[in-house]
């Protein structure tokens, strides 16, 4: 159930904050779950009298006891628990949601991140090189709008980093990386998080390709456990919960990845 | 704290709201944590319709000050799916809590009212029916809820087919809810609840150059709830409770023991938690452990 | 950002929302200062009686969750002490703004109302009358502007007593304001004005052993406004603006040039603002500028 | 019109706060008068998602530009203004309202002051010391619930106490010490501001002896300038608005001090 945790740590790490909460009697997260937070103090009164409900966090990264989480500021919400201070209090419910099946052993997994997306993909790569039998070294790529979000990048190992501006690493879109990975290895399994148009890119490119692809969706949500029915996204069997049918989804249950299934642009 | 209502003896008078708490997926969520702090003295379903819907597109929930504006569509299995799949996995995990099930059903004629009370009476597991002639969110048209005549003809017409406690919900988008209460008592009802949400609207922020600016929700316009509605549920929940001598189930932006409170020392039997349970899940014990102190 | 509504030029579309803003209070805490950014394009007055009205008991106000209950009770001067003292005043004060004044009249029934619109025909300081059908927190009974057929007979009986500009401000406590709008529109409206507050009430903390806990506010009931009610606003005025032909005032909730923007974009021609000049006396002209960027 | 003022000082004073805001182009404000008063940020989304509305606070010393408030948390709105930090900024309107009446020339003044009721009186014996025909040097009765409110009265010189407890000065009532006092000189000006009660025994006890006194009301405020018709107190002449007709009215326009006229008890 929700529980009442202390802030020890949120600082900038270029446009994003890393929130970083104890939470020592918490659950340990699959990667791909996320919790429901909300600041115990002020939460609500922002602008247009918001934040009233609790917001989605992918857990980005876990260790004994202490959760971390990447922010980046896009409205009332987030703009609150970026401002949190050490030694103020958060309440958080989770970890929710299905998280990303593992690879097989000898399978490659390609990480494919974009902006804050890549925060679920963070705890994956942890999981899958702490993982004995993950042989195969993930391949991590990732794309951001501009330098001050590649900082992001610094959370994963030995990243290939696209930006649209091309400040830092490729000029271009993380999906041009995508298609020279899968051009070499047509038997990976990719894991993807990002905003809509590069998700429904990467699905469409692994769908041709007949490659795997587990989306980490996003959605607007009320609740996180499957209370509200407001986070849906419609796949080929009807409208999915993305808060407990999801995150993660299968890319082949999908027509199309829908335009407001994505993390923020 | 225990309170009995239409002849069902409750632990204490905290309810959930209908549609906002889908007890299969949060047992999925939480598992035994759920049960070991179970937040409801009863149990209401999501709103069951004859046929399956599949709800509205998305998005649909819109942040308001203070409060929630959802177009959710009433999604179900319709009335079939939810006898067969939902029914049983419901009553099972309410058997552990000790807590009845109240259904929730809505039909657009008397006639498929009475169908969907037909299917409820042959099941023991429900204890009683709640009526949903209220609901804002789906395409306009007025609301059988909005007229006292319609609705006194309404509930008197499929009050036969239904042997178990019927409670009618009824729609605050009136102009006299007080006079749709009394209509439902006349036609038979044992209860109310009140109120749903109000009518209500958003834009999406961008303005397209083709389209403009198009409605935010999927399906155009949705209810809202929450804190922003506490005064006005105040305001219809003792007005109702006023006017009519069955028992009243007050809801509307409920989120603490005082909030219950107000809403009891106006008349209500029952208090439903409704947007407050998507804040905390544990929402409604908390109220109802707060009431008892 | 200049706009033509019923005829009056107007330097931009923001107005005031009757009864939340008095020009001659105002012209004496602020004096200059208030001329030199007068907040509103045209100036509404309170609600304007045949008889005086003292108004409703202290305590009139309560602040809910982002927004505030009232229960004021239309305290005025009465017919002849506005036309005597306060329009003369409120005339001089505006000329100054160069801001045209509607004022607002309520009556009972149609004769009632048919006199204060016969007398606001002589006086030439009054460019427009906006009629206040929607008044809920007197006494209830039903508002006349809560029922279309009642709503359209009473405009058409008192529309050829004036030839003013004749605004209907509409009640938001009803089961389809559209159809109230069309009735207003039908009757012979020039346009039409919403919302007015929600019906709500709060009850007083302290219980008392006599008497347990009684209302808060004097008046027992009152109305909701702030932007609890903006996305209820949007809604109506949308609906409203959808199915009549004359021009639609929107107001409910407005804080911003966005949320005024938002109902232009529904097909309001006009906004008006009421309790965030609680908050900023200059929000109008704040409003205005922003909608003009 | 409304200002955005910087807080320069925020301290505690017993069971109170001195806030302090720098107001260098504010109209100097007659005692009695008041502002209303908004934090900038997180005005709202505190208890119950309040406060909304700005709060009406006297104004209890100004001087070259520096506006000081004595403020006690009863609620959100004081519970935000009296957690305001050094540097945060504040919405304010004012002066408004119509002060008191000074005293003609050898006429002497008693100030009788309840809990936070005392502010608009620390404004006024300033100005009062500061009159040169003040040959008469003002009298200060002050009542508090406890020692800690008794800290109030450091911020007037030569006040007689009272508290409910006897924790200081004399046990009981301020209304006690008022007694006396008119009795050694029923030709004085009495000046109140407290609750209701007190405002109420002040006003008969002057009626009966027919001492003039002027009471600074209180009431449930929406904006301060009249716009709102909220605020209103029963009189001999109907309801007046505090906000413009007071809030300091003469004793005898009333029949009796309304419940809810009175300071926070
Ligand atoms: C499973 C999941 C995991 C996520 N993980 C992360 C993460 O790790 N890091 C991260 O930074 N973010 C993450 N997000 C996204 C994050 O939840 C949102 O960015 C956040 O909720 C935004 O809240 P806000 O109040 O700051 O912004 P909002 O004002 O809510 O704006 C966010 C978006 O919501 C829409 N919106 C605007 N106003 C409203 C309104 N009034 N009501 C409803 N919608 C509105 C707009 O499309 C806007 O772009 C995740 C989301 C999900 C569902
Ligand atoms: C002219 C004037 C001068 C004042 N000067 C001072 C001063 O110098 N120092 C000072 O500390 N105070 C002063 N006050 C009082 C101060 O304005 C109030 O204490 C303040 O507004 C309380 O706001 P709050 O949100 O903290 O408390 P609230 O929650 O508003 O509670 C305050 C009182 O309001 C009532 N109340 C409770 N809930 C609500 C609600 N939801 N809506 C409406 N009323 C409610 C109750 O009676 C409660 O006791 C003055 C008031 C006026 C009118
Ligand atoms: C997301 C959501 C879904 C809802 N679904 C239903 C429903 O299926 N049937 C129904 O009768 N009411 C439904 N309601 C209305 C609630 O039962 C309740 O009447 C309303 O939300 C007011 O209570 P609250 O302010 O505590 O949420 C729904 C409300 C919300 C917010
Ligand atoms: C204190 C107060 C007094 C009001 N008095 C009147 C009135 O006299 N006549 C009227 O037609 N509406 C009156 N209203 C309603 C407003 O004109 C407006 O319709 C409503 O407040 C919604 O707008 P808002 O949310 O911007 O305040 C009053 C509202 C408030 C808050
Ligand atoms: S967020 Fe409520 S059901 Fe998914
Ligand atoms: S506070 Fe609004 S009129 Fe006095």
């Amino acid at each position: 159930m929700r529980r009442k945790l202390t802030v020890i740590g949120n600082r900038k790490l270029g446009a994003y904050n890393v929130l970083t909460l104890a939470d020592p009697a918490g659950p340990r997260p699959q990667p791909g779950q996320f919790s429901m937070l909300a600041a115990v103090a002020d939460w609500g009164g922002g602008q247009d009298e918001r934040p009233h409900l609790p917001r989605a966090f992918s857990v980005a990264r876990w260790h004994d006891g202490e959760a971390h989480y990447l922010l980046e500021d896009v409205g009332p919400g987030t703009h609150r628990l970026c401002a949190l201070q050490v030694g103020e209090e958060v309440w958080a419910l989770g970890p929710l949601g299905r998280g990303f099946a593992l690879p097989v052993a000898g399978q490659r997994a390609i990480l494919v991140g974009g902006g804050v997306g890549i925060a679920p993909l963070v705890i994956l790569q942890d999981q899958l090189l702490r993982h004995d039998d993950a042989t195969v070294p993930p391949v991590v790529l990732l794309g951001f709008r501009d330098r001050a979000r590649a900082q992001g990048a610094t959370l994963l190992q030995g990243a290939q980093i696209a930006t649209d501006d091309g400040a830092f690493g490729h000029r271009g879109l993380v999906t041009d990386l995508l298609a020279r990975e899968l051009g070499e290895d047509p038997q990976a399994v990719v894991y993807a998080c990002g905003p809509a148009p590069m998700l429904e890119a990467t699905r469409a490119m692994c769908a041709v390709r007949g490659v795997p692809a587990r989306l980490a969706l996003e959605s607007g949500m009320a609740c996180g456990f499957g209370a509200c029915f407001g986070c849906v996204v419609p796949t080929r069997d009807g409208y999915l919960r993305v808060c407990i049918d999801g995150p993660v989804i299968d890319a082949e249950r999908l027509v199309r990845v829908d335009a407001h299934a994505g993390a923020p642009e | 704290m225990s309170v009995s209502f239409c002849g069902l003896e409750l632990a204490h008078p905290v309810i959930n709201a209908s549609g906002t708490f889908d007890l299969i997926a949060a047992d999925t969520a939480f598992g035994a944590s759920l049960h070991a702090e179970f937040p409801f003295a009863a149990f209401v379903s999501k709103t069951i319709t004859l046929e399956p819907r599949e709800g509205n597109p998305p998005p649909r929930l819109w942040e308001a000050p203070a409060g929630l504006v959802n177009s959710i569509g009433l999604p179900n299995k319709g009335l079939e799916g939810y006898l067969a799949y939902e029914l049983p996995v419901l009553a099972e995990l309410l058997a552990a809590a000790h807590a009845p099930l109240i259904t929730n059903v809505m039909g657009s004629s008397a006639a498929e009212i009475a169908q969907l009370l037909t299917a409820c009476e042959t099941r023991v597991e429900i204890a009683a029916v709640e009526l949903n002639v209220s609901c804002p969110n789906i395409e306009t048209g007025l609301d059988i809820g909005a007229d006292p005549t319609q609705l006194e003809a309404v509930v008197r017409e499929v009050r036969p087919h239904s042997s178990k406690p019927l409670i009618v919900k009824l729609t605050p988008n009136t102009a006299d809810v007080a006079s749709c209460a009394a209509a439902a008592e006349a036609g038979g009802a044992d209860a109310v609840s009140l109120i749903n949400t109000l009518r209500a609207m958003a834009l999406e922020q961008a303005r397209d150059r083709a389209t403009g600016r198009r409605a935010w929700l999927g399906g155009s316009t949705g209810g809202l709830s929450g804190p922003a509605i506490r005064a006005v549920a105040l305001a219809q929940v003792a007005a109702v409770a006023r006017r009519v001598s069955i028992p009243v189930v007050g809801m509307g932006g409920v989120q603490c023991a005082q909030h219950a409170r107000d809403l009891l020392d106006v008349g209500a039997t029952l208090v439903a938690v409704g947007t407050e349970s998507f804040r905390d899940p544990c929402a409604g014990r908390h109220i109802a452990l707060g009431l008892h102190s």
